[in-house]
């Protein structure tokens, strides 16, 4: 882990490229990184997140700057404008469900090449995914996801990259920290090394690759 | 009494001691508003929380503690967090001992569809499919009728938010179970005459002697 | 969650049962439990753990005794009885490589069939498994494991069961806690409800189904 | 030097500042007092720990905290623990820059075989598996010979670890790559010739010049 700048940090992120963004509703999401990327014009993006939080806030900033071509979420019901510009045909909007999206990023973390998981059988979820019986019990293959970046919120994080989450802010954060190529965190609070217990760690250093160094 | 308490109120009444509850927002929210005094319910917050609490008195909010619709809540004593991988975990790993979701239709052998209207309205499953799909018990809180068109069909026009039949759907008129997946009628809420329900219904409806009689009496 | 007198717990516990036991060589492995098991002599077992510990210690007491049918653990090498016993025929060993068991654990506490992994492609752990490709890519379908019994070591549990394990005391508990029908645990320390941070609790209390009462 | 000093002492010189590295049991666990006063290194032990450090001092262990081998360690600042699933999650997803294994063979195109000897010896695979399949860059430690039979074989007579072809092998005679999957000779050690080498050697190696060139020298 080395900390940046946040501009340096968002100047490394080329227009295009695919991210994975923390939060649930804008909680746990990295909201400076996200104003960055809209300060800087980054576009043409592919967003992986859980939802796409309200108007106007976190990933809803992304939507309203027009910068994302494509989401993969599983949720875009508190945003009028995400669902506005799906049925234009704006952007495209892959929905899957909650706990198929984190075990598809959990697993594109963990070397994994997909689960199976009985949920979405019988509906439009499983339209185009290979299905699996095991003893009996019908399974869909949901497949790896990974990303080029990841952006991600913590609560503290040390010099060699820590982190630990707040509360119901840790959401997809820890997962996504394992599923990028390239993992940037803003973090509320850095502290010296060693002040973290090792028990309370909940994304170890080695997988942090950027802090956004302090104002 | 409005719609809204009426179903939210026998809700809470299937609600036992110990048990892990995920509430759904909209009616089902309002569930935990008629929990017994005394009795221990563990709130599941889908974003990451067991123990979800009331929301906070004013000025003691934290803004990373809040419920899956991104409103403040509290933690109560015995609260645990979580990420969503466990949080899934949880809820697909049949370890919520009941989910209680809002729907947009219920066909009679117990599908619910709630998470697109083709065309109109999409947000999305978010984590409904996995609910319907792992919790122990799945109970559907919906008024039993939309302008007057019912929302108890024959088969549903939406998409099936899964394919397991949900375990009671509860209105203000009704309660209906399904076993062997066939929708039963099991109450009447009070006042209300079977030939409501009936004409409210769309679906077709396992009546049991008992509220045959209830009905005649009406 | 109850507390219970260890006897009693054990007595639940048949001969013939599946029982997932929590350590890894014998660290985090509830030692309690284990002498109770041996003194009520229940037999017959089929033991998922990581390993079989060394001779008498931890699972290698249950080994010593002679009440262990199969094993599915990733290794034995650091107890001879258990590699003498497999050899002789006496006791059934399945290895399973220590990430995909981790996996196939999880799996099962988590409503998963399985998971794609590419460990074991090409060896003998593919012995009997489907390949999947997923990208060109090939993958063992690695399915998910549950036990009759889990029985844990925790570090502290509340009165709810809500727990949290200490450094690599951890290693397969938190995951054995979800996988199994009845969930007992001993805990190094017992406190009150509202004691342990919620961001602290690694295993949450409706997961657990009886913590052994303090002598 | 011991041949086991050589091989730990040489493995040393392929860690780099910042890396994540597992070390196996035996050989690899002695890399570790090998690495540059100031050199950060994180090691990883599988049972669940990032930052391992030294044997604790007399009397200041704690039962809790071992490595995957069950003896006692410390923790470095900076150290993290986990649960065998995200340990192996780390392993698995390629998040493991190098790891260091002991062999009992390796074959000439790099694939290795360390878990099991059939009929004689079954330790079972433990984290290897994974490990190979998974770690960034695969170090094997191993004595060039067993009482003067070759390890490194034209083919494995053992049960292989993981089809895909280790980095780079390091005995107390030589340093072994294996670039599109065929063993090269890479280094001599101090003071060893060619030809003990390949006096020693099964496997069919890839001798580049400056090698041959130094043999005839020696």
């Amino acid at each position: 882990m080395r900390t940046i700048p946040l501009q340096e940090a968002v100047e490394m992120i080329p227009s295009g490229a695919s991210i994975m963004v923390g939060g649930f509703m804008g909680i746990g999401t990295p909201e400076l990184i996200v104003d960055e990327l809209v300060r800087q014009g980054k576009g043409d993006l592919t967003i992986i997140a859980n939802d796409t939080a309200s108007p106007g806030v976190g990933i809803g900033k992304l939507v309203r700057a027009g910068l994302v071509r494509r989401f993969i979420v599983s949720h875009i019901g508190l945003n009028p404008e995400t669902q506005k510009m799906m049925m234009d045909g704006t952007i495209i909007v892959d929905l899957v469900p909650q706990g198929t999206l984190a075990e598809r990023i959990r697993a594109g973390g963990c070397g994994l090449g997909g689960v199976l998981t009985p949920t979405g059988v019988g509906t439009l979820a499983e339209v185009g995914k290979s299905k699996i019986e095991v003893d009996g019990k019908t399974f869909l293959l949901e497949t790896a996801l990974r990303a080029d970046f990841a952006l991600l919120h913590a609560f503290i994080s040390d010099y060699v990259g820590n982190l630990s989450y707040a509360l119901t802010a840790r959401n997809f954060n820890p997962l996504m920290a394992m599923a990028a190529t390239t993992v940037i965190v803003h973090a509320d609070n850095i502290v010296p090394v060693g002040v973290i217990a090792p028990d309370h760690v909940m994304t170890p250093g080695p997988l942090v690759d950027y802090v956004v160094a302090k104002g | 009494m409005d719609p809204q308490t009426i179903i939210a109120k026998r809700i809470a009444e299937e609600l036992k001691d110990g048990m892990l509850v995920n509430l759904g927002i909209g009616i089902p929210t309002q569930v935990a508003n008629f929990v017994p005094a005394g009795m221990r319910v563990y709130f599941q917050s889908e974003n990451g929380l067991i123990g979800t609490g009331p929301v906070p008195e004013a000025g003691m909010a934290a803004p990373f503690l809040t419920d899956a619709g991104g409103r403040p809540v509290t933690a109560l004593p015995g609260a645990s967090t979580f990420d969503s991988a466990m949080s899934f975990g949880l809820i697909r790993g049949g370890h919520v001992d009941v989910t209680v979701l809002g729907g947009l239709e219920v066909d009679q052998c117990g599908r619910l569809a709630n998470w697109m209207i083709p065309g109109k309205m999409i947000p999305g499953m978010g984590g409904a499919m996995d609910l319907v799909t792992g919790a122990k018990r799945v109970i559907v809180a919906m008024q039993h009728t939309a302008k007057n068109r019912p929302k108890i069909v024959r088969e549903c026009s939406l998409p099936l938010t899964s394919e397991r039949s949900i375990d009671l759907l509860v209105t203000e008129l009704a309660v209906i179970a399904f076993p062997d997946r066939r929708a039963t009628l099991v109450e009447l809420s009070p006042g209300v005459s079977l030939a409501q329900v009936l004409a409210g219904t769309q679906a077709e409806l396992v009546i049991p002697d008992y509220l045959q009689a209830a009905s005649c009496n009406a």
